[in-house]
C-alpha cells in the first residue's frame, strides 16, 4: 500500500497516538504478514532504542550540567542543601567556566550554507547567531538558523541504526553494503543509485564523484520538494546553459518582484532582506528610498513590505510578465495589455526604464521557466548585468531527477538504494509513486528467500522513508558533524561540530567514505583530506585555522560570468486555470516539514494570520463569502481525483480565487511534536503534497473547493479580524493605524494611533509629519505630577540609560527575532491547547496590521517588545515590588520575589507581559530540550510573570567587562564606547534588516550612539505615548514610496 | 409563647409605616422575647437544618476540592488568561466583600443613627459580614500564581531586608481586608457577650454552660460594665462606620488606580460603597425572609424591618445607576479613542448580554421597590433580592472583564472564558458561606437578646406585672 | 453566717423602675459600696453608687493615634530610608499613597485598645463572681433585677441592710457569700 | 449539678486571654530566629568531602595563592574549582601513594573528575559575578571568611539576601585596594569609611541604588 492509501485509511481513525496508529495503517493482512517475515518483532522495537541512548547522552551532558545550573528549574527552588560540584579532570584549552564562547560554522539547507556563529557554554551550544562575515547572512538569521539549535536536542531524533525497524550496528550495515558493492565492481555499480538532497559540499561532491569513477553506472538522483527547477529551466531557456544568478539589491532603486518571495526562500534571502532594507532607510541627511513592485499569487513576507503590491492569480503572472516585457521594449514578445493591469504594468516600466542598470526584476521559483526568461531579457535589455545582476556557474551539484528513478525503480532495474537526507516518500509528488515502490523493493525477496534488493536511509530522523526501507542509519546534526558547505555565490564554509555526536549519528561523507572503502577514515581526515588536495602550495594550517575562525574560506566565490543577450522565449499557450487555483508555498515556519517537529517553530505565529501548530488554506474575503465558509471550516480540495481536507483561514491579501496552502504538515513520522494524530484534519496540519503533481509543482488551476461539514479549531495569537481598519467582522473596528488621511478630528477620538505611515513625499514636505500624526498629545508635552531629578525625584540623565528604536519600515515580520528571543532567555513552548487559552509566552511578538480596503489591504508589522517605560504602569501595582525601576532605565522583573497577582499584566497597555498559567518550563519541557537552556537566565517557575529584560544577562555581561576595563584605565571612553555599542539584544542580532536597535540613549564616553541618533529621527514616536508611560522603546514611522503615476502624491496608506 | 401571627399589610394608604407597624409586635416582654430567641438554639434539630446544612457541607467538599486541583496545578486551571488575567476569582472577591458590608452598616450606621429598628436585624446581619469577608479573604489568596509566598504582602522582619510594595492597592486591601474583618469580629463579639451570659444561665447542659459561660466571660450585667460596654460599643460602631466606606472604596481602587480604560475612573470609590450596600441589604433580606418564617422570629422582624431594607437598596441602587451613568458619561466626555470604545464594548460587544442583564437586574428591576404594596409582599422582596445579588455579581463581572479583554493594542485583545474550576470555586464559596451562617443559627442566638429586652424596655412593653409573668419555661 | 463570710446582702427586683427606686434608697441610706445587676442597661443605675464616667474614649483615641503614626511611620521608612525603590518612577515619600494604610492602622489599633481596655476595666474575663452562687441570679440574664450591697461597706450590717432591702419590697432578699 | 465555675476559674481565664498575645509573639520570634540558623542557611557547616583537602595547609601553611586553583576568578563569573591535573602537578611528585589523595589519583587514572561537595551555594536565580567583585576591591576573606585556617572549607557568611545588601548598600565600609584583594590578613584601616569611600570612587563603584538595582544579581 502506498502513502496516499495510508493516508485515505487515516482520514477515517481519530485520535491515534503515533505509534498505534502506525502500526495500524499497516495493518492490512499481506501487510502484517510480510513484516512479522521479515522484519521480527518489527514496527516498535526501534522505540525502545530511546531510552538508553537518552541515558548514555544525559551522562555526557552530566558534567556540564552541573556546572551551569542550568536544566533545573530556578524560579523559586531555594538553595540546594546538597549539590555536587564536578570540575574537569583535565580542562580544556581556552575554557573558562561561566564564560561563553563563539564556533563559526554553517547551517546547510536547500544544500546551499549560510554562516553561522554557535555560541557554546561549558561545552553545550546553546544560541546561534549569524556569522557577519558569512556573504549569505551578513550577521542576520532567519527563525530556522534559530530554531536548529533546539533541533540538535530533539529527543525524537533517530538513536540508533535499525534494521527493519530492530535496533542494529553501523557495523551490520557495512557488512551488508560493502560486499554488496563489491559484487557489483565488474558491472560498474550497475542497479546502484543514491538518492540525495542537492548539495554543494564540496567534500561531499568529491566522494560522490570518486564513487562515480570507482562505479561507473552508478546513478546518482537528487530530490528537495522546494527547489529551483523552474529557475534552472529559466536560465536554460534563456542562455543554453545552467547558471546561477544572483542579485545585489543594494544597486537596485527599482525592483519588480514577479512571484518572488525573495526576503525569505532565497538561499540569500538574508542578504537580499539587508541589502533591500538598507536602500529603504529615510534619515534626516538621507531622504530616498528604492521602490518595489510585487506581484504575487499569495500573500508573502516580500508583499507585505511592498510600494504597490498586485495581488493576481499565480496564472496570471505569466501574462502580466510578458505585458511588462513588451513595455519595457523587449522585442518578440506579443501580447496585449492584461486588463485592468495598465497602471501598474506602465508604471512599473517607467519606472524601470528610468533606473538603467540599477533597477532589477526578480522571478520566483514557483513562475514557469518563461516567465524567468522574460526576467532575464528585461534586466538584459536594461543593462541591469553586471550591476544589479550576476551570473556563475552553477553552485550545487548536478544530478538526475526524482521521476527518472522511480521509473527505474518500477522496471525493477535498481536493486540497491542509498537515500541520503532528504524524505522523499512523504514530499515526493503525488503522480511520482516513490513510497509504494520503495516498499516493494524493500519488500522483494529473491528465490532463496532473502532480500533481493538493499535499501538504506540516512536521516536526522526515522521519518516516512526510513519506515519504508530495510535499513535506517542515523545521521548526525550539522552541530555534530565536519564538513563543509558552499553559499549562493560559492564560498565555502567549513562545518566544525559544536559537541560530539548526541546519539553517535554518521554525516554523509563519513557514509561516503565507508562506501568508498575506506570506513578508518573521519570524517574530519576526509574533510581536511580535500582541502589539502585544495590548497596545495599554501600554508594549510594557517589557512585552515583562519577558515575555522572566519567561518568562510577567502577566495572561494565562483567567478562572476558574462553572458550574453538572452534569448526569448515564445510565448506557451495558456491552460485555463478553472474557478478556483491553489498555490503551494514552503511554510514559513516549518519550511518544506524538515523543521515540523521542532517545538518553537510550530508555536511561532505566522505572519499575517499569526496561525500556530496548524497550516491552513489561506484565502480571500471575497473567496470566503463566495464559498461561504468562515476560519476553521474544513474545505475537500479536489486537484484531478486527489485531495484533502483543508481548514480554511481568511486572510486579507491573498488574491480572489486563489486557496494558498503551506507544505510541511501533516506528517506521519515526525515525532512527537509534528506527527499528525488520527484524523489528518485534526493535529498538526494537512498535507498539502498529497495533491501536489510533478507538473505543477507551485500552482494549480481547476482545484475544485467542496465544502465539508466539518470544522478544525485555527489557533492564533489574536483575532486578526480585529487588526485592521477595514469593516469586518467584528462589530467594532479599531483604528490601529494613523495616516494623512485621518481626518483632523478623528485624530484624538477615533484613532490610536499605532502604527504611523507616511510616504515618502509626505515626509519630504514635511518632515515633522511624524509627530503631527500624532495628533495634539505629541504638541505639548506631558505633564506630569512627579518631582523632576533637581527635586529629589529619579534621574535617568547618568551612567548607561538603555533605550531601544524599532524600524517599522526595515522590518519584514520574518520572526527571526521572536525565535531568538525564546533561544536566548530559556521562554518554554506551551503547546497549541495553551495557546488557543491565549497563553503564548513571546517576550517580543510581531503585530501585523492590515490596512486600506479588503481585497488590496496593506500590511504593517510591527515588532512589540517590553517597552520599559519611565513610568511604568506595572511596577506601581506589584504588591510585593516584584516588578521594579532600575537607575538605567530598565523595567526589571524579578522572578524569585513574584506571586503571581497578574495585575501588571492588567495594567500593562502593551501587554507585553507573560504569565506562567502552569508549570510549562519544567513538567511540559522534556529532558533533552532543557540542555538547551542559556545558564545565564532563570527558568521561570509555575504562577511566576515574565517578559522582556532587554537581554539583561548581555547587558550585565558588556557592563561587567566595560567596568573592568575602566577601572583598570580610566581613561578608556573610546574602548568603552566601542564596547556598549557592541552590546546587542538577542533579537537585535537576529534581525537580518537591522531593523532593531539597542543601546543607551545617552552619550557614553562622551560620544553619541546609534541608538540615540536613531531617537533623534523626526520618524521616531512612542507607542501609546498620550499615557504618558514614557516608553524606552520607541518606534521609527514606516515609510512607504508609491509611484505618483499609481497613488497620487496625497496618496498614503489606510 | 407570643403571637406570631404576620402583620396585617392592609393599611389604608397615606398613613406612616413607622406610625402603624411597629418594630415590636405588642405582648413582649422581657421574658418571652428571651425564651423565643433563646430557645431556638436550643431546641432539637429539624430535618429541615440538617437537610439543608448536609447540602451546603457537600457543595464545601466541592470548594475544598477545587482548592486541593488548585494547589496542585495552578491557577491555570481557570480560564484566565493574558489580557483578561483576572476573572472569577476577583470578580467573587469583590462580591463577597460588596455582600459583607451590610452587617456592619446596619449595626454601625443605624446605631449611630439611633434606627432601633436595627436590633432584630444586626446580629445576624454581622455573622452574614463574617461569613461573607471569610468567604471574600480566600480569592485574594486562590488568585495567587505562587500561593505559599502569600506572606510577602505582609510586613514582617525577613532575610530578604524587602518590603511590600505600599503603593499598590493590592496591599492596601491586604490591610482593609483584614482590619475589616477583625474589626467586624469583635463588634460582633461585643455584641454577643450579654446573650451569651443568657444563654449561660438558660443551658441546662454542662458541656453547652461550660462553653457559654467561658466565652461570657462571666458577665453578669453589673450597671458599671453596662455603661462602660455601651461606651465601648457605640465607639467601636463610630470605627465601624467609616471602616466599612474605607474598605469598599479600596476594593473600589484596586481598579480605579489602574489606567486601564474602564478601570481609570475616580467614580469607582463612592460606586463601590454604594454597591457594596446595595448588595449587602439584598443578601439580608435573603437571609432574612426565610428565617423570621423558619425560626418564627415574624414578631421580631416585622414588614417594617422589611419595608426599611427595602427603602435603602431603592436609596443605594440610585447611587449605583448614578455610577453607571458616569461610567457612560465618562466614556463619552473623555475623549479617549479607548474611554470610548471600552464603552461601545460593554453595549455592544461579546460581553453585553452580562452588561444589559447587570442593568436589569441593578437599575430596572429594583424600581418596582417605589411600590408600598411591593415592599410588603415578602415573597417579591424576596425575588428581587436574589435578582440584586445576580445583578451586583454581573455588575463586578463586567467590570473586571470587559474593560481587560480589549484595551489599548488590538494585538492583544482576548477573550474570556470560566472553566469548571471557575464555576466550582464560586458556588463552593456559596455552599461555605450558608453552611456557616446554618451552623450560626443553631450555635447562637440569631437576635440579639438583650437589645430586644431593652427594646421591650423602651416600648414599654416590659413593665407588666409579676403577677402576670409566667415562670421562666425549663427546656 | 458571720459578715465576714459574706459577700454581701442582695434584693432581687422584677422592674428597672423598682431597682431604680430602690438604688436611690439604699444611696440615700449612705451606703456606697452597692452594685446593681440588670439584663439590659438602666440608665442612670451605674451613677447612682458614683460611677460617673469612663476612661474607655481616652483608649480608642490613643490606640488610633498609635496606630495611624506607626502605620505611616512604617510606610515612609520603608520606602524612603530602608529601601528608597524606584517604583513606576513616583517619588520615595509618595504620602498620597500611604493614607489608605494609616487609616486602616489607626481603626484597628483603635478597635483592639478599646475593646482590650473595657475588658481589663470590667475585670474580665471573671466566670467565678459571688453572685453567682445564688440560684435565681440566673434569672439577672432574663428578667430579673439584683441590688446588692457589699459587706465591705463600712455601713453593712445583716440586719439593718437587710431589713432595709425588705423594706424596699423586693421579691427577694437573699444573702451572697463570699 | 452544680452551676457554678470553680474561683480558681477567674485565674486560669485571665491568664489564658494573656497567654494569646504572648504565645503568637513568641511564635514570631523564633520563626524568626529559624531563618536565621545555619540550617537554614548552611552556614558554618563543614562538609564531608571525596578527599579531605585542607585550606589550611595549601594556603596557610604553604602559602599557595588562590588564583592558583580558581583560575578564572579574575575573569569569570565562576571562580573556577582546579581540575585534577591541578592537583597531580604537585601531587605527581609528593604524597603520591598517600591513601588519602588515591580518588584523586584514580580520577587522573580513569578520567572521571571528582565530586566535590558544593559549599558556597546561590539559589539559581542569583547571578554572582566573582570576577567584577575581585576588580573593585572585594577581597576574597570579606565573604569567605579566613580560608586560610579552615582545614576542611565551610560556608563562613550567612549568604542571605540582607548579607549582601550590607555590603552593596555601603560598599565603603568593606572595599580594600585591589592588590590587597588576594591578602587573606588585610586589617581594613581605622579610617575605612574615609579610604572606602576614596577607593570606591578610584574603582567607579557605582551608586548603592544602582548596587541595590534587582537586576544587578537577579535575572
Amino acid at each position: 500500500m502506498n502513502l496516499s492509501e495510508v493516508r485515505s485509511r487515516l482520514s477515517n481513525q481519530r485520535g491515534q497516538a503515533l505509534w498505534r496508529s502506525m502500526e495500524e495503517l499497516c495493518d492490512t493482512p499481506e501487510f502484517r504478514k510480510s513484516l512479522e517475515r521479515e522484519f521480527p518483532g518489527g514496527v516498535d522495537g526501534w522505540i525502545n532504542s530511546g531510552d538508553q541512548s537518552r541515558r548514555r547522552f544525559l551522562q555526557l551532558m552530566g558534567a556540564s550540567l552541573m556546572l551551569a545550573g542550568a536544566g533545573t528549574m530556578s524560579g523559586c527552588s531555594d538553595k540546594p542543601r546538597d549539590e555536587k560540584i564536578v570540575p574537569y579532570v583535565d580542562a580544556p584549552e581556552m575554557l573558562v567556566a561561566g564564560k561563553p564562547m563563539f564556533f563559526a560554522t554553517a547551517m546547510p539547507m536547500g544544500g546551499f550554507g549560510r554562516g553561522v556563529l554557535v555560541c557554546s557554554q561549558e561545552g553545550r551550544p546553546i544560541k546561534i547567531e549569524g556569522n557577519p562575515d558569512h556573504p549569505a547572512s551578513l550577521g542576520g538569521t532567519d527563525s530556522f538558523m534559530q530554531a536548529s539549535i533546539l533541533g540538535l536536542y530533539d529527543p525524537d531524533r533517530s538513536q540508533a541504526v535499525t534494521r527493519g525497524g530492530e535496533i542494529s550496528t553501523w557495523a551490520a550495515f557495512w557488512e551488508t553494503v560493502r560486499p554488496r558493492l563489491e559484487s557489483k565492481r565488474q558491472t560498474g555499480g550497475e542497479g546502484v543509485r543514491l538518492l540525495l538532497e542537492p548539495t554543494t559540499s564540496p567534500t561531499v561532491l568529491a566522494q560522490l564523484d570518486e564513487l562515480q569513477r570507482q562505479f561507473p553506472r552508478l546513478r546518482r538522483h537528487h530530490w528537495d520538494p522546494i527547489g529551483r527547477e523552474n529557475t534552472t529551466a529559466g536560465m536554460v531557456a534563456a542562455y543554453g546553459k545552467s547558471f546561477a544568478a544572483q542579485y545585489d539589491l543594494s544597486a537596485a532603486r527599482v525592483v519588480v518582484s514577479l512571484d518572488s518571495d525573495f526576503l525569505f526562500d532565497e538561499s540569500a534571502s538574508l542578504r537580499y532582506s539587508r541589502q533591500f532594507m538598507d536602500g529603504r532607510r529615510v534619515r534626516r541627511d538621507r531622504q530616498e528610498m528604492n521602490r518595489l513592485y510585487v506581484a504575487e499569487g499569495t500573500l508573502t513576507i516580500t508583499g507585505s513590505t511592498a510600494d504597490h503590491r498586485l495581488a493576481i492569480r499565480p496564472s496570471e503572472i505569466a501574462i502580466l510578465a510578458r505585458a511588462l516585457a513588451a513595455a519595457c521594449g523587449v522585442s518578440g514578445v506579443n501580447t496585449e495589455m492584461p486588463a485592468g493591469r495598465e497602471k501598474w504594468i506602465n508604471a512599473a516600466a517607467a519606472d524601470l526604464a528610468a533606473n538603467r542598470g540599477a533597477c532589477l526584476v526578480m522571478v520566483g521559483e514557483s513562475q514557469p521557466a518563461e516567465v524567468h526568461a522574460l526576467g532575464h531579457a528585461i534586466n538584459h535589455l536594461l543593462g541591469n548585468l553586471g550591476h544589479t545582476v550576476h551570473f556563475t556557474e552553477p553552485v550545487l551539484g548536478q544530478s538526475d531527477s526524482l521521476d527518472v528513478l522511480v521509473d527505474e525503480m518500477r522496471s525493477g532495474k535498481i536493486d540497491t538504494l542509498l537515500i541520503f537526507g532528504t524524505n522523499p516518500a512523504y514530499t515526493s509528488p503525488a503522480d511520482i509513486p516513490f513510497a509504494a515502490e520503495l516498499l516493494r523493493m524493500s519488500k522483494m525477496r529473491s528465490a532463496d528467500g532473502t532480500f533481493a534488493n538493499l535499501t538504506a536511509h540516512l536521516g536526522l530522523y526515522d521519518d516516512e522513508t526510513a519506515y519504508l526501507c530495510q535499513w535506517h542509519l542515523h545521521q548526525s546534526h550539522y552541530l555534530e558533524s565536519w564538513g563543509d558547505i558552499r553559499a549562493f555565490d560559492g564560498t565555502a564554509s567549513i562545518l566544525q561540530p559544536l559537541i560530539a555526536p548526541l546519539y553517535g549519528g554518521k554525516s554523509a561523507s563519513e557514509v561516503l567514505e565507508v562506501l568508498l572503502g575506506r570506513p578508518e577514515r573521519s570524517a574530519y581526515e576526509v574533510l581536511r583530506g580535500y582541502w589539502v588536495s585544495q590548497w596545495k602550495n599554501a600554508d594549510f594550517e594557517r589557512q585552515w585555522s583562519t577558515a575555522l575562525k572566519s567561518g568562510v574560506i577567502a577566495g572561494t566565490a565562483l567567478p562572476l560570468q558574462d553572458l550574453g543577450s538572452p534569448k526569448v522565449v515564445a510565448s506557451a499557450s495558456e491552460k485555463s486555470a478553472g474557478e478556483w487555483e491553489v498555490v503551494f508555498r514552503p511554510d514559513y515556519s516549518v519550511w518544506d516539514g524538515c523543521f515540523s517537529n521542532n517545538p518553537w517553530l510550530q508555536e511561532l505565529p505566522r505572519p499575517f494570520t499569526k496561525l500556530t501548530w496548524d497550516n491552513a488554506a489561506m484565502i480571500s474575503p471575497a473567496t470566503a463569502e463566495k464559498l461561504n465558509v468562515v476560519d476553521g471550516d474544513v474545505v475537500r480540495l479536489m486537484l484531478n481525483k486527489r485531495s484533502i481536507n483543508a481548514p480554511v483561514l481568511v486572510t486579507p491579501g491573498v488574491p480572489d480565487g486563489v486557496i494558498s496552502v503551506s507544505l510541511g504538515y501533516g506528517r506521519l513520522r515526525a515525532g512527537h511534536i509534528g506527527t499528525v494524530h488520527g484524523d489528518q484534519t485534526i493535529g498538526v496540519g494537512f498535507d498539502a503534497y498529497a495533491i501536489r503533481t510533478a507538473g505543477e509543482r507551485w500552482f494549480a488551476g481547476g482545484v475544485q473547493v467542496i465544502k465539508t461539514k466539518r470544522t478544525h479549531r485555527l489557533v492564533m495569537t489574536r483575532s486578526h479580524h480585529a487588526m485592521g481598519t477595514f469593516t469586518n467582522k467584528e462589530s467594532l473596528k479599531p483604528d490601529a493605524i494613523a495616516t494623512e488621511q485621518t481626518p483632523e478630528w478623528a485624530r484624538e477620538t477615533a484613532n490610536r494611533k499605532l502604527v504611523r505611515v507616511a510616504t515618502l513625499e509626505q515626509f519630504k514636505a514635511n518632515t515633522n509629519i511624524i509627530k503631527e500624526l500624532g495628533g495634539e498629545s505629541e504638541k505639548k508635552p506631558l505633564l506630569s505630577l512627579y518631582p523632576g531629578p533637581e527635586h529629589g525625584g529619579w534621574d535617568y540623565s547618568k551612567g548607561y540609560q538603555w533605550g531601544m528604536s524599532i524600524d517599522l519600515t526595515s522590518c519584514i515580520g520574518c520572526n527571526a527575532c521572536v525565535v531568538a528571543c525564546q533561544a536566548e532567555n530559556n521562554i518554554p513552548v506551551v503547546g497549541k491547547e495553551e495557546i488557543s487559552r491565549q497563553r503564548e509566552m513571546h517576550w517580543i511578538r510581531i503585530d501585523d496590521y492590515f490596512g486600506g480596503s479588503l481585497d488590496d489591504p496593506k500590511i504593517y508589522h510591527q515588532p512589540v517588545p517590553c517597552m520599559h517605560c519611565e513610568n511604568a504602569p506595572c511596577e506601581y501595582v506589584c504588591p510585593v515590588g516584584a516588578t521594579t525601576h532600575s537607575v538605567e532605565g530598565l523595567n526589571q522583573m524579578t522572578y524569585n520575589r513574584c506571586v503571581g497577582t497578574r495585575y501588571c499584566s492588567n495594567n500593562c497597555p502593551y501587554k507585553v507581559r507573560r504569565f506562567n498559567f502552569l508549570a510549562y518550563a519544567d513538567a511540559e519541557t522534556t529532558e533533552q530540550r532543557k540542555l538547551q537552556r542559556n545558564p545565564d537566565v532563570t527558568v521561570r517557575t509555575n504562577g511566576v510573570m515574565e517578559k522582556c529584560s532587554y537581554c539583561i544577562q548581555r547587558i550585565q555581561r558588556t557592563r561587567i567587562e566595560a567596568e573592568k576595563m575602566l577601572v583598570e584605565n580610566s581613561g578608556a571612553q573610546q574602548a568603552e564606547f566601542n564596547l556598549i555599542e557592541r552590546l546587542q539584544t538577542a533579537c537585535q542580532q537576529a534581525c537580518p534588516t537591522r531593523a532593531i536597535e539597542f543601546g543607551s540613549i545617552i552619550p557614553v564616553g562622551g560620544e553619541k550612539t546609534r541608538v540615540a541618533k536613531l531617537k533623534d529621527e523626526p520618524l521616531d514616536y512612542g507607542l501609546l505615548r498620550e499615557l504618558s508611560t514614557r516608553p524606552r522603546t520607541t518606534y521609527l514611522a514606516r515609510l512607504t514610496n508609491p509611484n505618483p503615476s499609481i497613488e497620487p502624491a496625497k496618496g498614503g496608506a489606510a | 409563647m407570643t403571637a406570631t401571627a404576620e402583620s396585617p399589610v392592609t393599611i389604608s394608604s397615606g398613613q406612616d409605616m413607622t406610625q402603624v407597624i411597629p418594630v415590636l409586635m405588642p405582648g413582649a416582654t422581657y421574658a418571652s422575647v428571651t425564651d423565643q430567641i433563646g430557645g431556638i438554639v436550643q431546641r432539637p434539630l429539624t430535618w429541615l437544618w440538617i437537610m439543608a446544612f448536609g447540602i451546603t457541607f457537600v457543595v464545601v467538599m466541592v470548594l475544598t476540592g477545587a482548592i486541593a486541583y488548585l494547589l496542585l496545578r495552578g491557577v491555570g486551571i481557570w480560564g484566565i488568561d493574558i489580557p483578561v488575567a483576572w476573572g472569577f476569582a476577583i470578580t467573587n472577591f469583590v462580591w463577597w466583600i460588596g455582600i459583607g458590608h451590610a452587617g456592619t452598616f446596619i449595626s454601625a450606621m443605624l446605631l449611630l443613627m439611633r434606627q432601633n429598628w436595627r436590633t432584630s436585624i444586626n446580629r445576624f446581619a454581622e455573622a452574614m459580614t463574617l461569613f461573607a469577608v471569610a468567604c471574600a479573604g480566600m480569592f485574594p489568596l486562590m488568585h495567587l500564581g505562587r500561593i505559599k509566598f502569600f506572606y510577602w504582602l505582609a510586613p514582617y522582619p525577613n532575610t530578604m531586608a524587602l518590603w511590600p510594595q505600599f503603593r499598590s492597592a493590592l496591599v492596601w486591601d491586604v490591610f482593609a481586608v483584614s482590619t475589616y474583618g477583625l474589626v467586624s469580629l469583635i463588634f460582633w463579639y461585643v455584641g454577643l457577650i450579654p446573650d451569651l451570659a443568657t444563654m449561660r444561665d438558660r443551658s441546662r447542659n454542662r458541656f453547652t454552660w461550660t462553653i457559654y459561660g467561658m466565652m461570657a466571660m462571666g458577665w453578669r450585667g453589673d450597671s458599671r460594665h453596662w455603661l462602660r460596654y455601651q461606651t465601648a460599643y457605640l465607639l467601636l460602631a463610630g470605627l465601624a462606620a467609616p471602616l466599612v466606606v474605607s474598605v469598599h472604596s479600596i476594593v473600589g481602587m484596586d481598579f480605579s488606580e489602574a489606567q486601564l480604560p474602564g478601570w481609570h475612573s475616580t467614580i469607582f470609590p463612592p460606586y463601590f460603597v454604594a454597591g457594596a450596600i446595595f448588595s449587602g441589604f439584598a443578601m439580608v433580606l435573603t437571609l432574612a425572609i426565610p428565617m423570621r418564617s423558619l425560626f418564627g422570629f415574624k414578631n421580631l422582624i416585622t414588614i417594617r424591618h422589611i419595608d426599611n431594607c427595602c427603602k435603602l437598596m431603592l436609596v443605594t441602587e440610585l447611587l449605583v445607576a448614578y455610577g453607571y451613568a458616569a461610567e457612560v458619561y465618562t466614556g463619552w466626555y473623555s475623549g479617549s479613542v479607548y474611554e470610548s470604545y471600552m464603552t461601545m464594548n460593554r453595549f455592544i460587544g461579546p460581553y453585553a448580554p452580562a452588561y444589559w442583564s447587570l442593568i436589569f437586574c441593578n437599575i430596572v428591576a429594583p424600581q418596582i421597590l417605589w411600590s408600598r404594596r411591593v415592599r410588603q409582599n415578602v415573597i417579591i422582596v424576596f425575588i428581587l433580592s436574589l435578582v440584586i445579588n445576580v445583578g451586583m455579581w454581573l455588575e463586578r463581572f463586567m467590570i473586571i472583564i470587559t474593560s481587560l479583554q480589549r484595551d489599548f493594542l488590538p494585538s492583544s485583545w482576548g477573550m474570556y472564558y470560566p472553566t469548571f474550576w471557575d464555576w466550582a470555586t464560586f458556588i463552593g464559596t456559596l455552599g461555605l458561606f450558608f453552611c456557616m451562617f446554618f451552623l450560626f443559627a443553631r450555635l447562637l442566638p440569631a437576635i440579639s437578646i438583650a437589645e430586644v429586652r431593652e427594646l421591650v424596655h423602651e416600648t414599654a412593653g416590659g413593665s407588666v406585672p409579676p403577677s402576670k409573668m409566667e415562670p421562666a419555661n425549663v427546656i | 453566717m458571720s459578715s465576714e463570710t459574706l459577700y454581701g446582702m442582695a434584693a432581687e427586683f422584677d422592674t428597672p423602675e423598682a431597682i431604680l427606686e430602690a438604688a436611690r434608697v439604699v444611696r440615700r441610706y449612705g451606703y456606697r459600696e452597692a452594685r446593681t445587676y440588670t439584663p439590659f442597661p438602666v440608665g442612670g443605675l451605674a451613677e447612682i453608687f458614683g460611677f460617673e464616667r469612663t476612661w474607655i474614649p481616652a483608649f480608642f483615641l490613643a490606640g488610633g493615634i498609635f496606630g495611624a503614626a506607626g502605620g505611616f511611620f512604617m510606610q515612609w521608612f520603608a520606602n524612603v530610608v530602608h529601601l528608597p525603590w524606584d517604583i513606576g518612577g513616583k517619588p520615595m515619600n509618595s504620602w498620597p499613597a500611604f493614607i489608605p494604610i494609616t487609616f486602616e492602622m489607626g481603626i484597628l489599633f483603635a478597635a483592639l485598645t478599646g475593646v482590650t481596655a473595657m475588658i481589663v476595666l470590667n475585670r474580665l474575663p471573671q466566670p467565678f463572681h459571688a453572685m453567682f452562687q445564688l440560684p435565681a441570679f440566673e434569672r439577672a440574664s432574663r428578667d430579673r433585677f439584683f441590688l446588692c450591697i457589699k459587706s465591705t461597706d463600712p455601713q453593712f450590717s445583716r440586719e439593718k441592710t437587710a431589713d432595709l432591702l425588705k423594706s424596699l419590697h423586693p421579691l427577694a432578699v437573699l444573702e451572697v457569700p463570699r | 449539678m452544680p452551676r457554678l465555675f470553680h474561683r480558681r476559674m477567674n485565674v486560669i481565664a485571665r491568664a489564658s486571654l494573656l497567654a494569646i498575645p504572648i504565645l503568637a509573639a513568641t511564635a514570631g520570634g523564633v520563626a524568626w530566629h529559624v531563618q536565621t540558623t545555619s540550617y537554614v542557611t548552611s552556614q558554618d557547616i563543614t562538609m564531608e568531602q571525596p578527599v579531605p583537602f585542607s585550606h589550611k595547609h595549601h594556603v596557610g601553611e604553604l602559602g599557595i595563592d588562590c588564583r592558583y586553583c580558581h583560575t578564572s576568578v579574575t575573569d569569570s563569573s565562576f571562580a573556577g574549582l582546579p581540575p585534577t591535573k591541578t592537583c597531580m602537578t604537585c601531587h605527581s611528585q609528593i604524597w603520591t601513594n598517600a591513601a588519602m589523595l588515591q580518588p584523586v589519583r584514580d580520577s587522573w587514572r580513569t578520567g572521571v573528575p571528582l565530586q566535590w561537595q558544593r559549599v558556597h551555594n546561590l539559589p539559581e536565580y542569583v547571578y554572582f559575578d566573582h570576577s567584577i567583585h575581585v576588580a573593585k576591591g572585594v577581597g576574597c576573606a570579606t565573604c569567605h571568611g579566613q580560608v586560610d585556617e579552615m582545614p576542611l572549607m565551610f560556608q563562613a557568611k550567612s549568604l542571605e539576601m540582607s548579607w549582601c545588601l550590607e555590603c552593596h548598600r555601603h560598599p565603603e565600609e568593606y572595599l580594600r585596594p585591589r592588590e590587597e584583594v588576594f591578602n587573606l590578613h588585610y586589617q581594613s584601616p581605622p579610617d575605612q569609611l574615609k579610604v572606602g569611600r576614596e577607593l570606591a570612587e578610584r574603582y567607579h563603584v557605582r551608586s548603592a541604588q544602582a548596587l541595590t538595582d534587582c537586576y544587578t544579581c537577579h535575572r
